[in-house]
């Protein structure tokens, strides 16, 4: 039930144990730790960065994290997104769901990963190792991948 | 231009902010700029800004491609800046 | 590409960190933590104890995390699964898979718990606040959970 | 009782392990037997434990519900135990 954008490192089993300390409600947990990758269309990648729009960010994340709670009837949810400059092998976004069964918490997990890699408000700019940069432009496959949880709203 | 007898906000102050490759193309983060005569919407606000210089122009050439928002909340171009803070420009969102 | 039966404690960043060290082909890791709820069939539980087939389990999950890695092309993955007595809270079953893309991630890590719950060679006894203690029946829901993977096999 | 002429496994010593409430029922985790005659596979030996004593008939007494496990691999009742290390009994899995 939170989202934080920050540029420090998180720690998953740290973030899990928060949520979960206490309870005794709750079956699954569910994270989603997204890395970055050493290449992006066969080239080889020398650091990524992700500039976002403080505050804004918070609060896109904070409504599709109270979304996917809602839609899914989780039990608790975490977003943690970083900002900065990163070098493959980075984690830069964890996504925690936890859930009675599950199939829900599977479900929100990648509801809200589809959500963040299309919609969340974040500019990333990769550096290759040639020297050369480009801004990323805004990916249609991801906006397909978000597409079918309309479509699904939908048929209900 | 919008009609502004409605939707007037010239003499507002406004804090403008860009982001990504629309703040490299127009070479600064933030300004703070007062909202000329004939500019009530958001839209209204870029074409004034695109016929700033060559960076604005290049920045803002495509349209339909540059977003906004408004106080901090995605706005179409119609939206009137009457009463606004803030209003920033950016490309679409590529996602985290 | 392992699995592993054990008594003690997981810890999940441990086991993420040493899939991914010195990895940058990796873009997402999904895990699913399973944790004993403090209710069963709305009586509240005191514990639950795990009973297995030492080294045939074992077998077991190799086998499965061998197919699971196969079948979606994962980067990488982990089963662990812990047996003993345990309180509500308490984790009993890790799973993480690696991937280039997050949805076989997703789809390798429920495919996985969805046999693990189902057809894993575990036998559960549940024992009751009131003192009483039952061994859990095989369930249908999870064999039908199971069997959507089947049919998608099939479809293709 | 299968025909034993070419599964013949009497006098061969066989570990037999039970587990769950088939433990429980039988009341030991653990035997060695010697295969006696007539019992050529595991779903022989099951009838013959099952005559063996009250214990015995009450943990093998729903037919079709003890699952078996031959040198640690799920077998059906059909399975030959000839050169069987370990048999296992145990009720269906419940998963983890």
């Amino acid at each position: 039930m939170a989202a934080r954008v920050q540029r420090e490192a998180f720690d998953v089993t740290a973030e899990v144990s928060a949520l979960t300390a206490g309870r005794s409600d709750i079956g699954s947990v569910v994270t989603f730790t997204g890395l970055v990758r050493g290449e992006a269309d066969g080239r080889a990648l020398r650091s990524l960065t992700l500039e976002h729009y403080p505050d804004m960010t918070e609060a896109e994340l904070l409504r599709i994290d109270a979304e996917a709670r809602d839609r899914f009837g989780l039990l608790g949810s975490l977003v943690v997104h970083r900002y900065g400059e990163f070098e493959p092998g980075d984690a830069i976004v964890l996504v925690v769901t936890l859930s009675r069964h599950r199939h829900s918490a599977f479900e929100a997990a990648e509801f809200l990963m589809d959500y963040l890699k299309s919609r969340a408000p974040f500019w990333k700019k990769e550096a290759f190792a040639d020297g050369s940069e480009r801004w990323v432009d805004a990916r249609e496959s991801d906006g397909s991948a978000l597409a079918r949880w309309t479509a699904s709203a939908t048929q209900k | 231009m919008s009609d502004s007898r409605t939707d007037a906000a010239q003499g507002q102050t406004l804090t403008v902010r860009y982001f990504a490759w629309v703040r490299e193309k127009v070479g600064c983060a933030e300004e703070v700029l007062e909202v000329p005569v004939g500019v009530a919407t958001v839209g209204d606000l870029a074409l004034w800004l695109a016929a700033r210089g060559p960076q604005y122009a290049d920045a803002f050439q495509r349209p339909g491609v540059v977003r906004a928002a408004l106080d901090k909340v995605h706005v179409k171009p119609a939206a009137p800046i009457r009463g606004a803070q803030e209003v920033a420009f950016f490309p679409p969102v590529t996602g985290g």
